[in-house]
This record gives structure tokens, C-alpha cells and sequence, in this order.
């Protein structure tokens, strides 16, 4: 990389840092992203979801990294027993080595830089505020100035503390997750299941997302406080056996996935934080892809105010804050009480829930009619359990 | 003192987002406690998916 | 995984381990491929051509993992003169993380049984014979037995030598190499690009694969020898410097190449080894996709007559060197020759070659008359230089 | 003493294949040198594409 000045440097490739870079790079700045890793798109470290009309809001369907399209959804109870849903055009699952590789070349398209294998290892700061980066790259220290930089390094996220935002997940507030991809067994490839239950996934769901007629995504998450007493990778391998015993493997990743609603404060003097390094996944769901595209989006706008200005001050800085606290954090403080309410479901309520659902007939059992008949019968927080789970502009599957 | 074995860890970074002191260091094939600065409070061990953080004691065990 | 008796395990899901696998499976044999990182197809170590014929051998092609379709080549000198060839359907580019990961697939639609995250990480043997594995999971040690091992563990191989093979590369059959994926500048998507010259890539040659009309693999690998002065990855970034200064960089990868032409004696009592495990890329070009390919196929064919007269000697196992060297060994004994006649070529001869080439008029610049001009005009050993570089049926450019 | 930087090595084998004593371990993500084993030959020094494995006295000086 030459030494020329940078208008924006953005850490991490993902979906939030390349959208970001995209559309940073659309407005006329001086856009460089960073991935530490060697290759853009891998490892994959996700169930792959994201709802039709989230995706609709960045791109056109591309069958190159759209491998199932789900219109139908199914909730198992620890008893086994299920409730479906019939959702036309509800969403997709991604092949994400490939999507996002295809994001970042659009940031390239677009007009950005694009540099892998470097990673940002320190902010440079000249009176509180953020000037540039430290840069590490196959061995070798570097720095580079920049009068914006914008974290996109995922739930490990350091950038961002370096600058002085706190972002350490208190246990509560983090899952733990493992997931394979399976090839072999018959999957609907027009179906995605969800599994609730203790002794399945305490505090968290084990998921199966279709990537075509024979395979899927199988994983699930636990909440931290669970996984002091046994790993997600533990409760996984119980779950295999029981379902896909003899299934192939062929990807094994895990992760952990930030719960806590959002970031207060995803921005400092100089610095803005976006996607799972701004805490931005669904706390309910976990759903991650698309919100950070949005807070990528939403960056992108302010810096190029910020820039224009000439003041990238915390001040004006927290227009994005605000945009993304309007745009999708105000629902995320929501799911995030729906999800400390879910923490304390026992097995049978799980079961209760499912059993009175599938008495409700079947040609009604549209998403409204089955919400309502739960809305009346059961706590009111299942309704917005389902609700995140399911719908809203801003949640994937 | 905690140890994070690199043949186990899949360098997810999960530990790296958890700790509250930002001791862990990580690259796409690395990762370092900066024990100057580990308190042992142990919630890398807690929220690994696998067993590569490890307390030593237990380990021993 | 189950603790059943496989017929045959396979080390490395590469191409020449998923060939194996499933051609091993369709033959009727209890099959276990494994690999040991967590996700198949990445990273990707390799230019990514292939010849269309050599393809065609084992699929039709699917533009799920074709990014383009060559029908022209151009070596340049080091005086940066080039001459060029039309070669109709010569080859493609490939997207190797989808390409592995569909060859695997078909393994176990074959009926082969998939892991990854698994290495084998030691060779059980009884009275000189290979009965099983070792295998170490997410750092968890176990075993198990098989009838009959395949070592496709890449140019990393440990299998073979723990089971007694010889397969350690002497400095001057390796070469070091270097690759970038680049995506912004224009490339021909129907042209590879070849650069000789002892200052660009001693010993070896740089690449130019487009993968599209935005990207493309650029790469350079030299020899072993030349590696102890100067690195690849020094090499290749004068050459990305001097070519594709502002280029975005979306992979950054880094290999060996073994070129001493095969292993004699690629199998065991017990074991066969095939890929670039057994040193089967093309010596000149190093190419090594569809000899793996080839070497899977021949191996799975003596695994199935070995295991039906239930005698895995090395006896009965030199089937398959015998068939490996009847289709492509011999060729390559030929090509190592060519090399080690390459590696003493100074940048005027390239020079003196490529201006010579240019004088034959355009019309007759199909293969056979430009090396028949060469033959005239040059060192013989040009016409084996070009013929290994572009035509055969098993080499890839 | 040879040393195979984790962080700059890209994990890629060649060094391994070249090792004639078989003395070096690799994993996706951890290397190892077997020094009770390596006898200094240096090849994977000289093969490596990048600069990950280095003699100890060059990293000094």
C-alpha cells in the first residue's frame, strides 16, 4: 500500500465492512478495507440466514451465493412435537464464501481499496482522538493515518478498545456456538428448523438451515452462562446423533454471537463501530448479516458528512448512532427483555406452547392467526419471541 | 494460569471479545494471552464452544 | 464416528482424495475421507487451470465454479515482448473453494462417508503393514482401523512417510510460490498470461489466470534454489508493482510445488498415495488438479481389486504405480528433463525465442507451426517447453 | 535454533514436505518443530515462500 492519506479505513471484510467501504467509496472518499485474514469469505462463522426483503434493500438474488429459498419454518419442542409456519419468499440461506466475497468486490467496483492479510493491530490517537491505524501484515509493522476508521472486526473486536470504547460481553450477554455443515440426509430445501429446549440448547435454540435438497447448516447456540458447565460443541454432537447419525461433514465452525441489543455508544472521536463489533445481532435470534449491512450503510452516510464537514468529532459522529438506534437498536432493547425472559422457559412450557399451536387448524395457521391464538392463550412474550424470530425488516433467520 | 492450546482453538475470537482486561491476542493463525495483564477470571475458558481455553489446574487434573 | 471396520480411509479432501473417495464408494468399498481443516475447498493453494479435456474426464462443467473459459495464451519474455497463441477451448479457470467442495459432495453421494477437522496424524502398521490411523480432533487422540489407507495429504504429505515411503523434496524439485487474487483492474477473461525471465521468477514462471473480467490469480513460483536468496513473496511483489500497482487484494496465498516428476514408488503394503502427495504435478508447469484427479481414480480402481482378492500388499498395490506411470508418469520423467534444461536458460534466450516467434506471421501462429519455427530456429528442448505447457491430456496451465 | 514464526506462517506445508528428517508438525493452525529431532539444515528456512521460519542467529542480528 503507498502511503497516501486515507479518508476512511475500515477494519474487517464481512458483510458490515464491505458494504461500508462500498458505499463510503460511492460518496468520494478515500476508502481502504482491511482483512486480517488471507482470503475474503472464509471461514464461514454463521447459519447463513437472512430474510428477502433485508437482502432486497442491497442486492439482487444471485444464484452464485443463494443455495435454499425458504418460505416454510418449523419450531420443535424438546418433546419433538412441531408447529409450522408457511412463509412464502421468506428468506434465503447464502453461501456465504461466496457472498461475501461478492460484497467486497462490489466495494471494489465501487471505487475502494482492498488489502487481506493485513491486520489492524493498534489506533493511533493524537489528543483523544483517532488518527490511524497500526498495521500487521505477514510479520511486518506498519501505520497508516486516516481521518475516519471504522471497526468491522466482528465479535473479537479490538479496534474499537483500543480506541477506548468499552465493548467486553459480559457472559450473559454472549453464545456460544457450534455448527456443521451436513451432507447426505434429505433436507426440505425450502425449510428451516428451530429446536428449543434445555437439555437441546440451554438459552439459546440448535438450528437446521437447508443449503439445497442434501444439506444443511446444523448448529446451535447456548448462552455463556451455560457453557461454563458444558460446551456448545458438547451439546451439538448429542444433537447429531440423534438426528443425523451417519450424516457427512463436510465444514465444521464455531463462534460466538454478541446478545446484548447493540452497542450504546458505537462511535468515538475519529471512529464509528459497526456489525457484530457494535454488539448489532438480533438478540433474540442471533441474526447478524444484514444489520451489520444496515450499520455499514448508515456509517457510510454520516462519514461522508463527518468528512465533508471536516469534523469527525464524537459530536457529529453520533448521528450514525442515532440513525442506527432509529433504524433498528430501538427494537433490538426490546428483543434483548424477550430474551431475558426466554432464559427462564422450562422444557414444559416449551411443550405447552407447541402443543396448543398445533391445535389450531391448519388453513389458519398463518403467522397472525397462530400469533394470536398464542397471544391469548400463553405469556405475552411468545408473541414477540416469534415475532423477532420471524419478521421485521431488520431480523434474518 | 490459563492456556489456550492453538492445535484446539478455531480462532473464532469469542474469548478475544469476552475478556474483560483485552488480553487476548489474535491473528488468523495465532493467539496469545498477554498474561501481564490476565486477571484469571476465567470467562475465556467459560465461553470457548470447544475446551481449547483451558485452565492449567484443571488440565493438570 | 462410529468405531465400524472402513475398507478404505482417505487422507485429505483435495482433489485427488475426493476421487479416490468416491470412485472407492461407487465401487462398493466402506469409505472415510478426511480432512484435517474444518472446512473444504479452503484455503485455496493453487492458480486454478485446468485443461477442458482433462475436466471433462470426471464432470461437465458448471458455472457454479468455472470463472472463465481460456481459449488464448500469451508468454511473455523478460524484455516484456510476448508472443501469443489461439487455442480454442483450451482450459478454465476454476473457483477451487466451490470446485472441492462439489467433488466432495459427489463422494458421498457415491456413498463415501466425509469428515473435516480430522488429521491423521500417525500410521498404524502390524508386521510392515498398514492397518489404520491415528487421528487427532479438536485435540482429542483416537484410532482406527482400515484395510487399506490413500494418502492425498498435499505437498505437506506425512501419511506415506510414516508409513515408510520416501517422500522428503530436495530443494532443487521444489518450488516456492506466492499468489494474489486481484479484483479491479481489466483482464482478457478468455487470455492467460505467462512471464519468464531469471529477474521476475528464477527457475520458475510468473502467472497471470483471469477469473473474470475484474480478477484475476496472479502468481509466480521459483525454484527452491533461487528461494534461498530471495523469497516468492519478495518476487511477486516487484511484479505486482510493476503490472497492477493499484490492484484490490482479495487472497493472499502462499505454497510448494513438488517437480521431481512422481514418487517411483507411490504405495505400500497397505497404502497408496496419490496427488501432489506422491509428487504428480506436471514438473514443467506444476500443474497437479487433474493428475490428482487421474492418480484418485487409478488408485480407487487397484483398492477395489486389491480388497476383492483381500491382499493390500505392496505387491498387489504396484498396480496402481504401473497404471499411474502407463498414463502419466512416463510423460513426466520426460518433462523433469525439460526442466532442468529450463533452469539454465538465460533472459536473452527468452528474449531471442520470443522475437523469433514473432516473425511468423500471424495467420500461421497456430501451435503446431510456431513450434515447428522454434524447432527450426532453437534449442529442441523449446518444443518440449511448450508442448508441456499447453497440450496433453494430462496437464493443466 | 530455527524458529517458525506462527504469525507470519500461512500454514501452507511447504516446509514440511521439504523437512528430510520429518521433524516438523502442522496443524490448520499450529506448527511445531520436533528439536529433538531437526538437525539445522535450514531447507525450510530457504523454502519458505514467505519469512515465517527463520534461523535464530538471522532474527538477531
Amino acid at each position: 500500500m503507498t502511503e497516501q492519506q486515507w479518508d476512511v479505513i475500515i477494519g474487517g471484510a464481512g458483510p458490515g465492512g464491505s458494504i461500508a467501504a462500498e458505499y463510503c467509496a460511492a460518496a468520494g472518499l478515500r476508502t481502504l478495507l482491511l482483512e486480517k485474514d488471507r482470503d475474503i469469505g472464509v471461514p464461514v462463522r454463521c447459519g447463513e440466514g437472512v430474510p428477502q426483503e433485508g437482502l432486497a434493500e442491497f442486492c439482487e438474488p444471485d444464484p452464485n451465493w443463494i443455495a435454499s429459498t425458504i418460505d416454510q419454518v418449523r419450531i420443535y419442542s424438546p418433546d419433538e412435537n412441531y408447529f409450522r409456519l408457511a412463509m412464502p419468499g421468506a428468506g434465503y440461506i447464502l453461501h456465504r464464501r461466496s457472498f461475501d466475497y461478492y460484497l467486497a468486490t462490489r466495494a471494489v467496483k465501487a471505487g475502494a481499496r482492498v488489502e487481506t492479510g493485513v491486520a489492524v493491530s493498534g489506533v493511533l490517537q493524537e489528543a483523544g482522538r483517532v488518527t490511524g491505524v497500526e498495521l500487521e501484515q505477514g510479520g511486518r509493522q506498519s501505520k497508516l493515518s486516516c481521518r475516519l476508521l471504522i471497526a468491522a472486526d466482528g465479535v473479537e473486536s479490538r479496534i474499537a478498545r483500543w480506541a477506548g470504547i468499552h465493548t467486553a460481553l459480559p457472559l450473559k450477554d454472549l453464545d456460544s456456538c457450534q455448527q456443521v455443515t451436513l451432507q447426505g440426509p434429505d433436507f426440505n430445501p425450502g425449510r428451516v428448523d428451530f429446536y428449543f429446549g434445555n437439555r437441546i440448547a440451554p438459552g439459546g435454540y440448535a438450528w437446521v438451515f437447508p443449503k439445497g435438497e442434501n444439506s444443511a447448516n446444523v448448529g446451535l447456540g447456548i448462552s455463556g452462562k451455560a457453557s461454563v458447565r458444558r460446551k456448545a460443541q458438547a451439546y451439538l454432537q448429542d444433537f447429531l446423533e440423534a438426528h443425523f447419525p451417519e450424516a457427512s461433514i463436510l465444514s465444521t465452525t464455531v463462534g460466538g454471537i454478541p446478545l446484548d441489543g447493540s452497542l450504546k455508544c458505537p462511535y468515538g472521536n475519529g471512529i464509528m463501530v459497526v456489525g457484530d463489533a457494535a454488539h448489532q445481532p438480533n438478540p433474540v435470534t442471533g441474526a447478524g448479516i444484514i444489520n451489520a449491512m444496515i450499520a455499514g450503510k448508515l456509517a457510510a452516510a454520516t462519514a461522508a458528512k463527518a468528512l465533508e464537514q471536516g469534523d469527525t468529532s464524537a459530536n457529529v459522529l453520533a448521528a450514525y448512532g442515532k440513525a442506527w438506534h432509529k433504524r433498528v437498536g430501538w427494537e433490538h432493547a426490546l428483543y434483548y427483555k424477550v430474551r431475558l425472559l426466554m432464559e427462564n422457559l422450562n422444557d414444559e412450557t416449551y411443550n405447552s406452547v407447541t402443543g396448543k399451536l398445533s391445535g389450531v387448524p391448519e388453513p389458519q395457521r398463518n403467522l397472525r392467526k397462530v400469533l394470536l391464538t398464542v397471544f391469548r392463550n400463553q405469556p405475552g412474550f411468545v408473541l414477540d419471541l416469534v415475532m423477532g424470530l420471524f419478521s421485521g425488516r431488520s431480523k434474518e433467520a | 494460569m490459563i492456556r489456550i492450546d492453538p492445535a484446539t482453538c478455531d480462532y473464532c475470537g469469542t474469548c478475544v471479545g469476552a475478556c474483560p482486561e483485552n488480553c487476548i491476542e489474535m491473528g488468523s493463525h495465532y493467539i496469545a494471552i498477554d498474561y501481564s495483564i490476565c486477571t484469571e477470571c476465567g470467562i475465556c475458558v467459560y465461553v470457548c464452544p470447544l475446551e481449547a481455553a483451558q485452565e492449567e489446574a484443571r488440565e493438570q487434573g
